[in-house]
């Protein structure tokens, strides 16, 4: 083995001799720098390797012949080795980042990076306090000197900045170390630590307070930061990248080496003090349009979790997987992925934001790009995401509910600005000017910590979780389509329908009718979709990746088997439906709102799972949940988490956007299918709460819930004049109805939720699908820009029209089952005033119903849309497909009342009687076959006789109608379409206000304020930003309340 | 206004926290375990009469070597951020008496420095208090005229030589006594307690250091003089 | 039962409702004529009408669904009535009460209209879609004091079943719902205003200024099919009424229980119609929002006490 | 009460003042300096034992009792360094100043504010 000092060694003499080398020329100069920096990657791997595979004991390294605390003495442990290993890993990466700069600049360049790597390898392994503090400046020195490595006044004055606020704390640091000297007599950290005893009173802790703070503020705590951004903002990437992790890495490891010297009841000052950095540096991050300042600020945020993190751990001393997971999972993953966002900005050189659009104009930058910033935003499967989970479970357990609070909603500002940051880099208007080609030395760094996060991510999932494969299959898939980029669309589509089909097959048989049932939806009802897309043509690069994630993972939710697994596919459904909302052309703002809406349940749900014991079981979590209790903030938690998906009152402005802007073969999916999973957590929430029913019961007001989103979604689909719009409101509304009715919590309530959720998946998908053709055909959303195309397009036409039928539970259809079942189960429950406003709702969906039909198919033909074919042939597969489904169960009802009554048979005591196609409940009775059998008779009893009496009917022309004595000839002013409802509009008055919309906006824009008001303290004087730090260190003094 | 108030809330604050810790001190009545080690060690195993020069360059010389690296970082670090200001010509002309004088106390300055940091461990001083001396010297010859040029060759190689001897010699320590005998003095044998050539690898180590400090000051004096 | 037999009954039942239905419509209009000082047309003007609409002989067609519009109006007449029992207790008249409950005569309603609503839209005519935008938007409203009331009279008597309710409601005159639930009688007979569109509601049809809504472009046969309809609907829509808050039609005599559907239908189109010729004609949104406030609150008012007092 | 320790907190004290309130760059270096040397006198102050000798054991030592006789030489040793290395820190902000006047001719610490919020 390498003894490790020799790194310490090997860059000091080379470092010293490096102005002699350079005189042999430069190359000489890198051959070697690279060399050194190479060699402590290769030794810090080697003991990594020992200390975790093969299981060494850490090693301590005593100098000058004696033996520590005579001596200073290095320690190399597994933490060490880890730590260290990135940190040289990172050193190298930029080093390799920066050549074209170290190539040319002046050599003291490339010995200051040297020796600050070196520095960073003594700071981490040294156990005693002082020679950290020679160690740190070692660091702080070459680092200010680095900053120069760009010649402009801005970095210059950042440098300036940092050094004042470097040279103040590192005072206060070697105070720190003399007092605690004079109370012990010893500067060995360990000796230190074995004799706190001497430490235990009010000067003692005064000392550990000074040392621990000063390197607190090092790791730029909110608001004693400011200097820290200026630096991140003007300085070359490849040295910000350098600061933001390996200095902080380093310098956090020390923190966490003195840490322990502070006696436990003060420890959750520092705790309080990274969350709060944690909320408020996002908070103020959402402000940011420059990139660097922008990663900066989330730099800080992430230090300041991963410091609450540690300090919480220590405090706590829980074991030392969880630490490792929880605080080191933050960590690396702020590493890896802020290092590398720092190394693209320093590529991509724009500072604005919305400029990132040329990004696009290199995929594989885009796609590292992607990868990092999805890692730092705490989706998984990226190791930030296991920390939340663990963390969210450590804070609820030990009731630290205002953290965790704080926590989720920065981490949710967070994500706000790196995913805004995204939508601009891969929808912004693309400027002319192209990328420059980037040098492989640039993009290789960023590869390998890509990998270095992917692999990662694995190891986690496969070593410290133990994952089925399955659960790697979704993000598998984006991967597989990635790699199959060549092929054409087509086929990429047939090659998506077989491993559904595959997927789907291989999940089979499920272990209950339950989840057969969702099987069906999500996993069939998919398939079936995919059929849609393969109208596209060329390539469609990055599209079938991320449909099959958001499958694959839909079908994952119903078979998980533990709540992490199950959160774990709904996060990636999450991000896969994302990305392919973000793929529309509009799809930019939609998109975010739609992320942010979700992660916001995401973090309710992550927040809500804390609260629930862990379930070890072979079983899928949907049917073990009934074993298991709830609490009921963790219901209310999860319930809220689960709402957003189903787009339910005031959760629902995502909604339309992301519906109307995703494209029109997606939103299919989007409407029909992953809009039932909100439905699926519900059902699995409530299957617990049946079985453990408490005092409070939060169905009872979800029933109100749904029904003003049945009500309120109907108003606004009304409203409407694109037709997408139009049907995401609908979406609402028909949500509303099944959120209702699982909230019934009785047999007849959950046979119509199921039965709704069936039907509602299959109408709906007919729909979009037809209207998707009428887009594809027409090129417009605008239903007044259209008109008369049942002539063209009949079987869109009937189409819409069964679907239509089927929502507006018209009789025979099955929609009228669904109400029937609604209504009779709502009024069984004594929900009577509910049930009054389902029928209004169900009214109104006649308006806009009549209104998408009419405006689209009937009335005038548009000039425009002569030529108008019928939809292409695989826009009318599905269409047929849920025609049949559709008619089946509307013939024959039996074929799903009687499953569904088994199903929930499993629940609940049945309370109807299935006798022939006659469904009797409590209140009345329902014979689905005789109605149909009735219908027909009387619907072809007149046509027969029509036929009879007046079968040659003369067929006319388009505008052969009387219209005030005259022969209209313009479509557009015949065609009553636009504003149908004015009338009504006007009737309801305050009813149609968009509250909820300005309720958001007005978060929005207050968060916007506060954060644009907490800014202000960052003054950009490194006077103020000292005074800063002086009033932080007494204030966190007086927190500490010695 | 504001500003200035927070500013004495700040210093108020730093001050009250202090406090405590003023009123209780009172020096110590004895040394402590590891000071008392150290003198007795410093005796006994490296047979070195300056305490602190035992302490410095060996108990802890990591540090040392660490300050050593500082100083060389501080070097490099103004030879980067100056790195491209051409050195502008001035015209001052110093005194006479200056001029003349520095020529000749040039060889005492050094030759003091150089004696200091041979008895680094014998006497008070040491490498360091050496170095700068020795730089003081070159000091003066700036100070008397502005336009003098130092051979930065024979800067750089003493300076460079020097580190990277320091560094060799620790490492013969690792390579001759073993994983923990990094900078271990002891591989020069120790000599009598009192003599010149005593303390081992001491009186080396702290002659490199004194080189290393002497030339790099001067390089930064050179340096910033020119600006 | 034999299908034939079951059919037999059914034309028998259609037959007497839809001349009953016609009729109803030829005596209000000479009421109206009488009330405004003219001598008015003959009772059976109804009759003679669709006869002569039938006898037309150049129809005119727009497409598939401007033929099936009428279709499906008389279709969703037929069904509704067919899903109605008209007369307590009676076989030939039970119809096919036996598909359904309340609910499901509730929804049929729709049936016919959404297919004339589609079918006049075809036609391309303007006027056309402006009145059904209209009589869907009002539908709407007083659709919701109509429901409130069904769901206080579900809540009363434990049940949808038209029959059952029926049954309730025999033996006294202060057994039916008008006496044992005056309120949400009160909110019912409301809405029948609108549904029966005449004024103060009659803006969905503006039948003197500009004839508006479906029939605008319909001639001949699919006129007369729509004037059978009207016949038909009304009726049904009546006995719906007469079931639910009256006490409904029973006796052991056919013929007597027939003329007592008779004069209680007769009765509460009067109602209707004595409205309509007392008040004048309300704008769109004034007739929406009138149903969405006071017989909203009556319809809220009778559920909350049948549920809790 | 120690006066030395007493007198380098004092130095702290004005130090952190000066950087507070000094507009000039040169003038905040100074501070800074005072600051350091505050510490110093502080660390120094900390290794001192009430009527000992310095840590070096020549004649004035007794020999075999060297361990009772002299003051503390560990805080000596550190102070060392610590001077070192405040000179280094002292040395580049200077150098940093120098650049900033080159470049944007002014030494008042009110101009350098163009990074912010």
């Amino acid at each position: 083995m390498v003894n490790p000092i020799y790194i310490l060694i090997l860059s000091l003499v080379i470092g010293f001799l490096l102005t002699i080398i350079d005189k042999a020329g430069r190359k000489l100069s890198l051959f070697f720098l690279y060399g050194v920096l190479s060699f402590n990657v290769a030794v810090m791997f080697i003991w990594f390797y020992q200390f975790a595979f093969v299981g060494r004991a850490s090693l301590m390294i005593h100098t000058a012949g004696f033996i520590a605390p005579i001596s200073i003495n290095l320690k190399l442990g597994l933490l060490e080795a880890f730590v260290l290993l990135l940190a040289n890993l990172a050193g190298l990466m930029s080093a390799m980042f920066l050549f074209k700069k170290l190539k040319e600049t002046h050599i003291s360049g490339l010995i200051l990076y040297l020796v600050l790597i070196m520095g960073v390898n003594g700071l981490v392994m040294t156990r005693d306090l002082f020679n950290m503090f020679v160690f740190i400046e070692i660091l702080s020195i070459s680092t200010y000197a680095l900053i120069s490595i760009d010649e402009n006044k801005r970095s210059f004055s950042a440098g300036f900045k940092y050094m004042i606020a470097g040279g103040i704390t590192s005072t206060f640091f070697l105070l720190g170390i003399i007092f605690i000297y004079y109370f012990t007599g010893n500067l060995n950290l360990d000796t230190v630590l074995g004799n706190s005893s001497m430490l235990a009173m009010k000067t003692g802790v005064f000392s550990i307070f000074l040392l621990i703070v000063s390197i607190f503020i090092e790791l730029k705590p909110f608001p004693a930061n400011g200097w820290a951004l200026d630096v991140y903002q003007a300085v070359n990437s490849g040295i910000t990248s350098v600061i933001a992790v390996v200095n902080s890495a380093a310098i956090l490891f020390v923190f966490y080496k003195i840490l322990p010297l502070l006696p436990d009841q003060y420890l959750m000052v520092f705790v309080g003090a990274g969350i709060v950095t944690f909320l408020f540096s996002n908070l103020i991050g959402i402000k940011q349009t420059d990139p660097k300042r922008l990663l900066g600020y989330s730099s800080i945020a992430q230090m300041g979790l991963v410091v609450a993190a540690i300090s919480y751990t220590t405090k706590l001393n829980i074991s030392q997987d969880l630490v490792f997971i929880m605080a080191g999972g933050i960590f690396i993953n702020h590493f890896l992925a802020k290092a590398g966002l720092f190394w693209i900005t320093g590529i991509i050189k724009r500072s604005e934001i919305k400029d990132w659009g040329i990004l696009r104009n290199n995929t594989p930058l885009l796609l590292l790009f992607g990868v990092l910033l999805f890692a730092l935003a705490g989706l998984p499967p990226f190791p930030g995401f296991w920390a939340k989970w663990e963390m969210a479970k450590i804070f609820v357990s030990n009731n630290l509910y205002v953290g965790l609070a704080a926590v989720l909603i920065g981490s949710l500002f967070e994500a706000f600005y790196l995913f805004r940051w995204f939508g601009y880099a891969i929808k912004n208007e693309r400027k002319e000017e192209s990328l420059k080609p980037v040098d492989f030395s640039q993009l290789f760094p960023v590869a390998v910590f890509v990998l270095i996060t992917l692999l990662t991510s694995v190891w986690i999932m496969i070593r410290v979780y133990a994952f089925d494969l399955i659960n790697f299959l979704p993000v598998a898939a984006v991967f597989g389509m990635y790699l199959l980029n060549f092929l054409k669309a087509k086929l990429k589509a047939v090659l998506a329908i077989i491993v559904v089909i595959l997927y789907g097959y291989s999940i089979y048989p499920l272990e209950t009718a339950l989840q057969s049932l969702f099987g069906i939806i999500f996993v069939i009802g998919s398939g079936i979709m995919i059929i849609t897309t393969m109208n596209r043509k060329g390539k469609i690069s990055g599209f079938y990746g991320f449909l099959l994630m958001m499958i694959l993972s839909m079908g994952n939710l119903i078979i998980a088997k533990s709540f992490l697994s199950f959160f774990l596919n709904w996060e990636f459904m999450t991000i896969a439906a994302y990305l392919l909302i973000l793929r529309g052309k509009k799809g930019q703002v939609p998109a975010l709102t739609f992320i942010t809406f979700s992660l916001a349940g995401a973090y309710l749900m992550l927040a809500g799972f804390g609260f629930m014991p862990n379930v070890l079981s072979s079983n899928a979590i949907i049917n073990t949940i009934g074993s298991i209790e709830i609490p009921l903030a963790a219901m209310i938690l999860l319930l809220l988490g689960f709402l957003i998906k189903s787009a339910s009152f005031g959760l629902h402005i995502w909604i339309p956007g992301a519906y109307a802007e995703a494209e029109d073969d997606v939103t299919p999916f989007f409407a029909s299918i992953f809009s039932k999973t909100g439905i699926f957590g519900l059902l699995l929430v409530a299957i617990s709460f049946i079985k453990h029913s408490s005092e409070f019961n939060p169905f009872y007001w979800l029933g109100w819930l749904g029904a003003i989103s049945a009500i309120v979604g109907a108003f606004l689909a009304t409203f409407q004049e694109d037709v997408k719009k139009l049907m995401a409101y609908s979406s609402m509304s028909q949500l509303g109805y099944i959120i209702a009715s699982v909230s019934l919590l009785s047999h007849l309530g959950w046979i119509s939720a199921l039965y709704l959720t069936l039907n509602h998946f299959m109408f709906k998908a007919m729909i979009f699908v037809a209207i998707a053709g009428v887009i594809h055909r027409t090129g417009t959303r605008q239903m007044y820009k259209m008109g008369g195309l049942i002539k063209k397009m009949p079987i869109s036409y009937i189409t819409v029209l069964i679907g239509i039928i089927a929502v507006s539970g018209v009789p025979p259809l099955s929609g009228f089952g669904s109400k029937w079942l609604l209504y009779s189960s709502m009024l069984e429950k004594g929900w009577y005033l509910q049930a009054g406003v389902f029928f209004f709702a169900s009214g109104v969906s006649f308006l806009y119903l009549y209104r998408m039909i009419h405006t689209i198919f009937l009335g005038q033909l548009k000039y425009e849309h002569q030529n108008v074919k019928e939809a292409p042939i695989y826009f009318l597969i599905p269409q047929v497909i849920f025609i049949m489904g559709i008619m089946a169960i509307s013939m024959f009802p039996n074929l799903i009342i009687k499953p569904l009554n088994s199903i929930v048979g499993n629940y609940f005591a049945s309370t109807i009687m299935i006798d022939g196609y006659n469904v009797t409940s409590s209140l009345g009775h329902w014979n689905g076959n005789m109605v149909m059998m009735v219908t027909m008779g009387v619907f072809i009893v007149p046509l027969v006789f029509l036929i009879l009496f007046n079968g040659r009917t003369q067929k006319v022309k388009q505008f052969n109608i009387v219209f005030a004595a005259e022969r209209p000839e313009s479509p557009q002013t015949t065609h009553f379409a636009h504003n149908m409802f004015s009338h009504y509009y006007k009737a309801l008055g305050g009813l149609t206000k968009p509250r909820i919309q300005n309720f958001w906006n007005s978060v929005s824009e207050w968060s916007n304020a506060i954060a644009g008001l907490f800014r202000q303290i960052y003054t950009g004087n490194g006077q103020t930003y000292l005074l800063h730090i002086l009033l932080y260190i007494v204030v966190l003094y007086i927190f500490l309340g010695v | 206004m504001i500003n200035r108030i927070f500013i004495l809330l700040a210093l108020l604050g730093l001050i009250l926290m202090f406090l405590p810790f003023l009123k209780d001190f009172d020096f110590h009545d004895q040394l402590g375990d590891l000071s008392s080690q150290y003198v007795e060690g410093s005796i006994n195993d490296l047979n070195s009469q300056n305490v602190v020069t035992s302490v410095v360059v060996t108990y802890r010389g990591l540090d040392t070597l660490g300050e050593v690296t500082v100083l060389f970082l501080a070097t490099a670090g103004i030879g980067f951020l100056l790195r491209t200001k051409k050195r502008s010509k001035k015209s001052r002309k110093s005194s006479e008496l200056l001029q003349t004088a520095s020529q000749f106390l040039l060889v005492l300055i050094i030759l003091t420095g150089i004696y200091i940091f041979l008895h680094g461990h014998l006497t008070p001083g040491g490498g360091f208090q050496g170095g700068v001396l020795i730089a003081t010297a070159f000091l003066l010859l700036i100070l008397a005229d502005a336009n003098v040029e130092f051979n930065h060759k024979v800067l750089h190689l003493v300076e460079s030589f020097s580190g990277t001897f320091y560094v060799l010699i620790g490492f013969l320590g690792l390579l001759l006594l073993g994983m923990n005998s990094f900078l271990d003095p002891t591989i020069i044998p120790l000599g009598s307690f009192g003599k010149l050539l005593s303390a081992g690898a001491i009186p080396v180590i702290y002659s490199l250091v004194g080189l290393k400090v002497g030339s790099e000051l001067t390089t930064i004096l050179d340096k910033m003089g020119g600006e | 039962m034999s299908i034939t037999t079951k059919a037999l009954y059914v034309i028998i039942s259609v037959i007497v409702a839809t001349i009953y239905g016609l009729a109803l419509n030829g005596v209000v209009r000479k009421i109206y004529a009488r009330v405004h000082g003219r001598f008015g047309p003959p009772v059976w003007q109804p009759f003679i009408d669709i006869i002569k609409t039938h006898g037309n002989n150049v129809a005119i067609s727009h497409g598939i669904m401007y033929y099936l519009g009428p279709v499906f109006r008389l279709a969703g007449g037929l069904g509704t009535y067919l899903f109605i029992p008209v007369i307590f207790g009676s076989v030939v008249f039970s119809n096919f009460s036996l598909a359904g409950d309340l609910l499901l005569v509730m929804y049929f309603i729709f049936f016919g209209q959404l297919g004339m609503a589609l079918g006049a839209g075809e036609g391309g005519h303007p006027y056309s879609p402006i009145g059904i935008a209209r009589g869907l938007a009002q539908m709407t409203t007083f659709e919701v004091p109509f429901a409130l009331s069904v769901i206080a009279l579900a809540i009363q008597y434990n049940t949808l079943n038209i029959t059952t309710i029926v049954a309730a409601q025999q033996g006294s005159i202060l057994n039916w719902t008008l006496f044992t639930n005056p309120l949400a009688v009160v909110a019912a007979m409301i809405s029948l205003l609108g549904m029966n569109m005449h004024s103060p509601f009659s803006i969905v049809l503006a039948p003197q200024e500009i004839p508006i809504g479906p029939p605008i472009e319909m001639n001949s046969s699919f006129l007369a099919t729509l004037q059978t309809n009207r016949g038909l609907f009304g009726a049904a829509k009546l006995v719906l009424f007469m079931n639910l808050y009256f006490g409904g039609a029973a006796h052991a005599n056919i013929f007597v229980a027939l003329l007592i559907m008779i004069l209680k239908t007769f009765i509460i189109y009067m109602f209707s119609v004595f409205v309509g010729a007392a008040y004048p004609r309300f704008r769109p949104e004034q007739s929406m929002r009138f149903f969405l406030k006071w017989p909203t609150l009556i319809g809220i008012a009778s559920i909350l006490f049948v549920a809790y007092f | 009460m120690i006066f030395s320790l007493i007198l380098g907190f004092i130095l702290l004290i004005i130090g952190l003042y000066g950087m507070l309130t000094q507009k000039n760059l040169i003038k905040i270096v100074i501070g800074f300096s005072i600051v350091d040397t505050g510490t110093h006198i502080i660390i120094v102050s900390i290794g001192y034992l009430r009527g000992k000798t310095a840590p070096i054991i020549d004649n004035a030592v007794d020999l075999a009792n060297a361990a009772k006789q002299v003051v503390d030489p560990i805080p000596s040793a550190l102070v060392l360094t610590a001077i070192v290395i405040g000179l280094a820190v002292t040395a580049l902000m200077l150098s940093f100043i120098i650049k900033l006047y080159h470049k944007n001719r002014s030494l008042s610490i009110s101009d350098y504010q163009e990074l912010k919020w």
